[in-house]
């Protein structure tokens, strides 16, 4: 068994030409055995060997595996065809493999279909040539091998056509009609690339009926994502962060599934916070207000800081429920637990942005743990609240001395924040080798010492009051993001670009 | 879109690698072992680390299983839920081969572990992971010698979870249904979320290649078909389905349909996101007298009718890790401290509905603290019980048709149950 | 219990079953049973290995030290010496009991407590029980004596103001023959001159001569099994006596004086095949070069290490290397001709040699080799593992600093290293490069040029891209307008909105950071002032930012959209070039706030 | 001076640990993580010192074990190697030809031992010899003990038949 004994050759150093050679010629006969065990073994191994001379040799058993009779040796065939394209692009167009490939995807076998697919995406993403369009011919072929193929081939399947773009809002329906049923699969992965594709194709729908109704139908499975391992359920949580910021209906009654338990990873705990702020509404504020409250007195520091600024967040959110949601802050901050007083300081400052002039009864409070803070955007906080309230603190002025001594030792973060708050109160000097801190002092120096009035006019220009900020997320971003649902993409809420790295070094070419 | 992982890793709990399979050549071992260990040394616990971290170029993504990580390195934009559910099917494959996987059972069977990588992944993509199909033609080595003379057509074709050509003298189905019920009560004693995980679990003894059709009392269903339903008929928010039943066909009639795998599997599972009354409710008080003793009072009350008993019935209490002596009453069952969960465990083997039972606990603590002990986490209480002959739900089990073209008689046993799922009490 | 741990596959599992163990020992404590008090004791400190808490073990240990029996003391106070160290007020309670054992008749309880004593004594412990260790250096027990001598190691590390009262006991340790009281005696004279100049004075006077014969005895020694390593008798206290004299010799030329023969002998006798032979020389080595030692002395010394440089092994390669730091202050000529093995160290395989190797490359950079060795690091930068970079980037950049008064070739050096390396230099330094670059007007216009070319083709460098649109923002007109081009330039074409668009794209980059986009946006108003056409483009890209959830940006945006929307008349003089940061004032201050750059 | 003293296994369990200077649980936990990870994972043939947080350790393979000094960065890095080989002689000779499960099993005969060697992280006796009688002497002296309160139970037990 010749075959048997191959498989654990793969890699392989420089300088093994000729054992290689060796090697190969036995492949070669194996590609020929009459097990197609053994000839789909022979063929996957060959495409293991990279190394960029001897690729040649691999093309005819490569060119008769791919029209085997065994659906085995063809799907093994066709995933070989991603390898050697990997190794010799242009060795794999010359030799015609992209039509083989091609017509793979008409094969009787779903198995075949499936690799096929997956080895074709890959090969487009790696070239600037058109080479696997999605023809309104190949989306309903390949909606057809997906009610047969294995899970893993209809992941590749559902992946490859989220690339498809409808005609219009009636194919597009069409489309999604033929993939709901997907969404009732016991693999999460099959589940999340069909609401994918669900979600691509609801931008092209006009109907809002018919857009409510996959609304409908999407939030159960999405739900029951959060029952499967806690990894996926971080994968899960990272898409529903997104899916949220478009879809924001899907799951808005459902927020309680996303409260924590006690035995959820701190990963998990994390991404769920982060959900729970962008489903929080005047209907469930209260309930969420209870949970971030508990939260908020748990150990994990990390968590902790997130559960108090969640508070926040939602006092910024829900204009109705912001005086709730402080006075939870006050709450926390009589516990002086220090990083909890810190994290709430941070929040308020951008409470105080979002809402002027309300809530500065609470000036004073805050005022008390003054000497408490460490933290540079605490400090900066702060401060940007005592030069934004001056005139209605007694003692302003002396507060801001008072940061003034050690202004050389702070962070830039505080410096920028108390040279904005001391133009405003009428100071300025500013001794520093930071690029950025002196251009922003000298600007303002000179536009003091030019014309205060102007000055004045620029300082205090009306600060528009901050949005919501629980959907930050640049919308041709979003879209982007949508577009990779399932992937790591989505996971990292990063375009692809900014971490697919191509490292090609591993071919030799002696 | 298009993405697979560049290598697949099994390594042990330090973060040496054990086995690795390289698809692609363009990641090191010794580049993910140093970025796995460093990981580990970073954060102290492993369980507790995000499982997809970027390092550098590469994109990991893990998972632990007993002593083993499994790991796969890429560098593309690859599908990572497709990724960590298939190293999670892995885990179950070598557990089906090994019994149990850890880095014992992979020592001893490298050769196999090979075999199986190459088969379940290729250049970086799933490929197959039925462990009952692969044991037909991948066999550790006492039956190596045997040569198979080619992949069980499972493994290409439609029905890619059953061989055929299986042989029973006696057909049977045996169709467990289980309903885990979750729950969530906070520390002002309101239910914040409950929901009811069911799950079809079957074990099929059959010949052949059966057709098999579920009829339940699906409340969609019935409607359709124009029957009554008062009643007798429920709606299941959100079912999956076993790989095997025809999702087109029950979008389309609500058929349950399948031929179903040999053996054991789920065959479906469901969620009821109506609110439910807790079967067992549980109340407790805790006074801390000092530093030196602390007092537990807990009520437990069953919430069902009369006629249903829960049986293995486990209420864990959280206690302070320095705890010491125990002295416990109970009006029922008994209670044993369990300081490896930090909790007192109290057991009442049989718990009949509508009863109440009381448990009163003293510890003591060390006069001397531990002066840089983190604060300890509030941990809730949890409870645990079985409802035999009981669903939440009331789902029903109308009929299970079974069609071969032998033409056979099997015999279909229905058994029902119900279970504490994720139960959780917190405290003040 | 042991077993049961070591048959633990993953940490929930030991933990599981240490808790477990932990509750047993805590019933056991609150049943008062005596008998299983040192067991259970035993398994606590295995616990405490592990990382696990055994605060409710405590109090055990006091009150197996209180018991009468030397098994039970022994274990007691091994028991307190793992599981409570000096910070913890528990360890108060022990003073009674200490004291009492510290005058016990059984002298090995005496020397249990004395050993506990100076391996976790508090200052208040270390002030309350110094009269009992001082009068145990009269006993003649040489067990006990030299752990008293080491026990008042700590005490006077604890409580300087002691030391006084150990001078003299200390010196007349020297005189007796027993090596372990002899190597003691040598370290407490060695702390005692660390901690006091009184006492160094005071040993200078009274030991140096003792030391030499001490020194010359265990060197000259017949073979001594007892104390034999690889052929060398004692290299414990070789090495020790060297160290003391380096202490006393230091700055003092009649005491070095007196040393210079024997450190000769030393330095030529001893054998270097070994390791004990080698650490020995090493210790030589660096007496030589601390004292005032003769010039003879020094070139034997500098020989020593040149062999060193050149051994195969690593360890002494590394130890020559860290030797070599000090050297240059003695002779740096005689190190610059290691020159080329040193920078080969920089790229060895070896991190620890890596580091060690930089450090001294830092050393040895002067006018007429900076230019070489910059060009080799910052091309090895390029080759250098991630791990190393970072180090690597600092150094590179302190190198260049130094010589920045040669303004274009440092330029192009941290230009160099902000492609390569940008993410990796820390804030000071990109900040003294923009001093600099202010700092020399006939560069500005190359200098933004090169900078511009830059961006387009490493744009995930964060302080290069910070760099850059400080300078676009400030020298933008020369980037147009091609002003003062260099002879080594090809020259380029920007437009005005080829320059925008740059900046605009740092500001919106998903990666930059708060302080890139605030800087991006201070370069854009200044642009809107230097390009007047593209003014009403710059406004609405910085009015984009005026809901910014960041406070810094939207105060900027605002301000800035106030400034070119409104006070047109004002708005040139605002960001007209910005006044220079004096080099030389800047230097002052630096050199002020920065007492020795080497510590990292 | 020495900071501490770790023994640390090839899977990286510790085997015993002494701090002469001040570390809290948490710190020590962090710095044996750190540490255990960066040496493990050092190449057999590199040099055995590590700069480590201002600090040097000189650490030692033996079989299965490292032996890991944290020194001060002035201090002499061959010479710790020769005092960690000094306590390995002295542990062999003890437990003759000691192995790890030595240190395992009894771990407090290790610290007793390590405790004639070093005090105050300063080294306390260069005579293996001298280190060996002592550390036989004081177990003696709790063998006597033992046997003379067996002896007395004995007598006690006599007594009360």
């Amino acid at each position: 068994m010749s075959g048997h004994d191959s498989k654990y050759f793969s890699t392989t150093k420089k300088g093994e030409i000729p054992e290689l050679k060796e090697e190969l010629n036995s492949q070669y006969k194996d590609s020929q055995d009459p097990n197609p065990l053994i000839r789909a073994l022979a063929v996957r191994t060959m495409g293991c060997i990279r190394v960029d001379k001897i690729t040649e040799y691999l093309c005819d058993p490569l060119q008769r595996c791919l029209k085997d009779d065994d659906p085995y040796v063809r799907k093994t065939a066709s995933i070989c065809v991603a390898k050697l394209y990997d190794i010799n692009a242009e060795l794999v167009e010359d030799r015609g493999f992209l039509d083989t490939l091609k017509d793979l995807i008409s094969d009787n076998n779903p198995m075949v279909v499936a690799n096929a697919v997956a080895a074709l995406a890959e090969i487009q993403e790696n070239s600037h040539m058109p080479i696997f369009e999605i023809t309104s011919h190949t989306l309903s072929k390949l909606l057809t091998a997906l009610n047969e193929c294995t899970e893993w081939g209809q992941v590749f399947i559902l992946d490859a056509l989220s690339r498809y773009k409808a005609a219009d809002a009636r194919e597009a329906e069409n489309i999604v009609e033929r993939v709901t049923p997907r969404l009732q699969h016991a693999n999460c992965a099959v589940v999340l690339s069909a609401v994918k594709m669900i979600l691509q194709q609801m931008e092209l729908i006009t109907s809002t009926d018919v857009v409510r109704n996959l609304c409908k139908k999407m939030s159960p499975p999405l739900v029951t994502l959060l029952s499967a391992e806690p990894e996926i359920q971080y994968v899960a949580l990272r898409n529903i962060s997104l899916i949220v910021q478009r879809r924001p209906t899907i799951l808005a009654h459902e927020i309680k599934v996303f409260f924590c338990k006690y035995n959820d990873p701190i990963y998990v705990k994390m991404e769920k916070l982060e959900i729970m702020i962008k489903l929080a509404s005047d209907r469930n504020i209260d309930q969420v207000l209870l949970e971030f409250k508990e939260y908020a007195t748990e150990v994990d520091v990390d968590f902790v800081r997130k559960a108090v600024r969640a508070i926040g967040r939602c006092a910024i959110k829900l204009e109705r429920a912001a005086e709730r949601c402080i006075s939870v802050l006050l709450e926390l901050i009589k516990i002086k637990v220090n990083y909890v007083v810190q994290e709430a300081i941070i929040v308020i400052k951008d409470i105080f942005r979002r809402y002027p002039n309300t809530y500065e009864s609470i000036i004073a409070t805050l005022c008390e743990s003054l000497d408490t803070l460490d933290e540079p955007e605490a400090k900066a906080s702060m401060i940007w609240i005592i030069g934004e309230y001056a005139e209605r603190i007694d003692n302003a002025d002396e507060l801001l001395e008072s940061f003034l001594e050690t202004f050389p030792e702070e962070p830039a973060l505080v410096q920028l924040q108390l040279l904005t708050a001391i133009t405003v109160l009428n100071h300025a000097t500013v001794e520093t080798d930071n690029p950025d801190l002196r251009d922003r002092a000298y600007i303002y120096w000179r536009l003091l010492s030019s014309d205060p009035e102007a000055a004045k006019d620029v300082v205090l220009a009306e600060k528009p009051v901050i949005s919501d900020d629980s959907n930050q997320l640049d919308p041709s971003l979003l879209d982007e993001l949508l577009a990779n649902i399932a992937t790591l993409s989505s996971v990292f809420h990063k375009p692809p670009d900014a971490f697919v790295s191509r490292a090609k070094s591993a071919v030799s070419r002696p | 879109m298009a993405g697979a992982v560049s290598a697949l890793f099994l390594l042990d709990i330090k973060g040496r690698v054990l086995v690795w399979r390289d698809f692609r050549g363009d990641v090191t071992a010794i580049q993910a072992e140093r970025f796995l260990t460093k990981h580990i040394e970073k954060e102290g616990d492993p369980e507790s680390q995000n499982p997809v971290v970027y390092d550098n170029g590469v994109t990991y993504m893990f998972i632990q299983h007993n002593n083993v990580f499994l790991m796969t390195a890429s560098r593309q934009n690859c599908n990572a839920a497709s990724i960590l559910l298939f190293l999670h099917r892995v885990v179950d494959v070598f557990k089906h081969y090994f019994e149990e996987l850890e880095e014992e059972s992979l020592r001893d069977n490298f050769v196999v572990v090979y075999e199986l990588l190459d088969e379940m992944m290729d250049f970086g993509y799933p490929q197959y992971t039925e462990a009952k199909i692969l044991s037909e033609f991948i066999k550790t080595d006492a039956y190596r010698m045997e040569v198979t003379q080619r992949p069980p057509m499972a493994v290409t074709n439609a029905v890619s979870w059953r061989s055929e050509g299986i042989r029973y003298k006696k057909n049977e189905v045996f169709l467990d249904v289980v309903e885990s019920v979750n729950i969530l009560v906070n520390s002002n004693g309101q239910i914040i979320r409950s929901d009811v995980v069911g799950a079809l679990k079957m074990r099929t003894y059959l010949s052949g290649m059966p057709e098999c059709k579920l009829g339940l009392n699906d409340r969609v269903l019935l409607e359709a078909q124009g029957r009554s339903t008062k009643g007798k008929a429920i709606d299941l928010d959100d079912i999956k389905f076993h790989q095997c039943v025809r999702l087109a066909r029950f979008e389309n009639d609500r058929t349950i349909s399948f031929i179903p795998p040999d053996g054991a599997f789920d065959l479906m599972t469901y969620r009821l996101s109506t609110q439910v009354k807790p079967l067992i409710w549980v109340e407790a008080q805790v006074e801390k007298h000092s530093r030196s003793r602390i007092e537990i009072m807990v009520k437990a009350r069953s919430q069902f009718k009369e006629r249903s008993t829960a049986t293995n019935v486990e209420i864990e209490l959280p206690v302070p890790v320095d705890a010491t002596n125990p002295n416990v009453r109970t009006s029922m069952g008994s209670a044993t401290y369990a300081p490896e969960n930090d909790a007192l465990l109290w057991k009442i083997k049989s718990f009949p509905g509508g009863k109440e039972y009381m448990l009163r606990a003293e510890f003591s603590l060390p006069s001397i603290t531990d002066e840089e002990a983190a604060p300890e986490r509030k941990a809730p209480i949890r409870v645990k019980f079985e409802i035999p002959y009981f669903t939440v739900s009331g789902i029903q089990v109308r009929y299970l048709k079974i069609i071969e073209k032998s033409g056979y008689q099997a015999l279909p046993w229905v058994r029902y149950i119900t279970m504490a799922g994720e139960y959780e009490l917190r405290l003040i | 219990m042991i077993r049961a741990i070591r048959a633990c596959k993953t940490a929930a599992e030991e933990r599981g079953v240490v808790r477990k163990e932990c509750a047993a020992i805590r019933a056991a404590i609150s049943e008062n049973d005596p008998d299983y008090r040192h067991r259970n004791l035993a398994k606590l400190m295995f616990i405490h290995m592990l990382g696990y808490p055994t605060h409710f073990g405590q109090m055990e240990c006091l009150k197996l030290i209180a018991s009468a029996g030397f098994p039970e003391k022994r274990i007691g106070y091994l028991g307190l010496m793992l599981l409570l160290d000096e910070r913890q007020e528990v360890l108060m309670l022990v003073t009674n009991s200490l004291k009492q054992d510290l005058n016990h008749s059984n002298q090995y309880i005496v020397g249990l407590a004395i050993c506990a004593l100076g391996n976790i004594c508090s200052a208040e412990m270390a002030r309350d029980l110094a009269p009992e260790v001082e009068r145990l250096f009269q006993t003649r027990d040489p067990n006990i004596k030299k752990k008293a001598a080491l026990c008042s190691i700590r005490i006077i590390r604890k409580v300087p103001d002691l030391s006084e009262n150990f001078m003299s006991p200390a010196a007349s340790l020297l005189k007796e023959k027993h090596h372990g009281v002899l190597i003691a005696g040598v370290q407490l004279c060695t702390e005692l001159c660390k901690a006091s100049a009184e006492a160094l004075d005071y040993l200078r006077k009274n030991c140096t001569e003792v030391l030499v014969r001490i020194l010359k005895d265990v060197s000259n020694s017949p073979y001594a099994p007892e104390y034999d390593i690889a052929g060398i008798t004692d290299p414990f206290l070789h090495i020790r006596v060297l160290r003391l004299m380096r202490t006393l010799g230091q700055g003092d030329a009649d005491s070095s004086d007196f040393m210079n023969d024997i450190l000769a002998q030393v330095a030529t006798k001893t054998e270097s095949n070994k390791n004990a032979g080698n650490a020995i020389l090493y210790e030589c080595v660096e007496t030589i070069m601390g004292i005032e030692a003769t010039s003879g002395l020094r070139v034997l010394a500098i020989n020593i290490l040149g062999r060193f440089l050149s051994n195969r092994d690593n360890n002494i390669r590394y130890v020559a290397l860290n030797i070599l730091m000090k050297a240059i202050a003695v002779d740096a000529q005689a190190v610059q001709r290691h020159r080329a093995t040193i920078l080969e160290c920089v790229k060895d395989s070896d991190a620890s040699i890596r580091k060690r190797a930089l450090e001294l490359v830092f050393l040895l950079v002067n006018d007429t080799n900076v230019k070489p060795i910059t060009k080799d690091l910052i091309e090895y930068l390029e080759v250098s593992d991630q791990e190393f970079k970072g180090d690597l980037t600092v150094k590179i950049c302190l190198i260049v600093e130094k010589f920045s008064h040669e303004k274009l070739w440092y330029i192009d050096q941290m230009l160099k290293v902000l492609i390569e390396a940008g993410n990796f230099v820390k804030d000071e330094i990109w900040h003294a490069l923009v001093v600099v670059i202010s700092n020399a007007p006939d560069l500005h216009g190359y200098t933004v040029r090169s900078l511009y070319k830059a961006l387009q083709n490493s744009c995930e460098q964060e302080s290069l891209v910070r760099v850059a649109v400080w300078c676009i923002g400030e020298y933008g007109e020369l980037l147009i307008n091609n002003v003062g081009v260099l002879d080594v330039e090809e020259p380029i074409t920007v437009t005005e909105s080829d320059a925008v668009d740059v900046v605009e794209i740092s500001l919106k980059r998903h990666s930059s950071d708060i302080t890139t986009r605030a800087m991006s946006l201070i370069a854009l108003l200044k642009l809107s002032s230097r390009f007047p056409p593209c003014s009403e483009r710059i406004r609405e890209i910085i009015i984009q930012q005026k809901g910014s959830l960041v406070l810094e940006l939207q105060q900027r945006s605002l301000e800035f959209n106030a400034i070119i929307q409104k006070h047109q008349n004002i708005k040139s003089s605002l960001v007209e070039r910005m006044p220079v940061l004096e080099e030389s004032a800047y230097h002052n201050k630096k050199a002020a706030s920065a007492p020795g750059n080497l510590s990292e | 001076m020495i900071h501490f003293v770790l023994l640390i296994s090839r899977q990286g369990k510790v085997r015993l640990t002494k701090w002469y200077s001040p570390y809290s649980q948490k710190e020590r936990s962090k710095v044996i993580r750190e540490l255990s990870g960066v040496i493990l994972s050092r190449g057999p043939k590199l040099c055995n010192f590590i700069e480590w947080r201002g600090y040097k350790v000189v650490y030692k393979r033996y079989a299965s074990l490292y032996f890991c000094m944290c020194i001060d960065a002035d201090d002499n890095e061959l010479e710790v190697l020769e005092i960690i080989h000094h306590f390995v002689e002295i542990l062999d000779r003890y437990f003759g030809s000691v192995c790890e499960l030595d240190l395992i099993f009894n771990f407090h005969k290790a610290y007793y031992i390590l405790d004639e060697i070093l005090i105050a992280g300063e080294l306390q006796e260069s005579s293996k010899k001298t280190v060996t009688r002592l550390i036989a002497a004081q177990d003696s002296l709790v063998e006597t003990a033992k046997e003379q309160a067996s002896s007395i139970s004995n007598m006690i037990a006599q007594a009360t038949k």
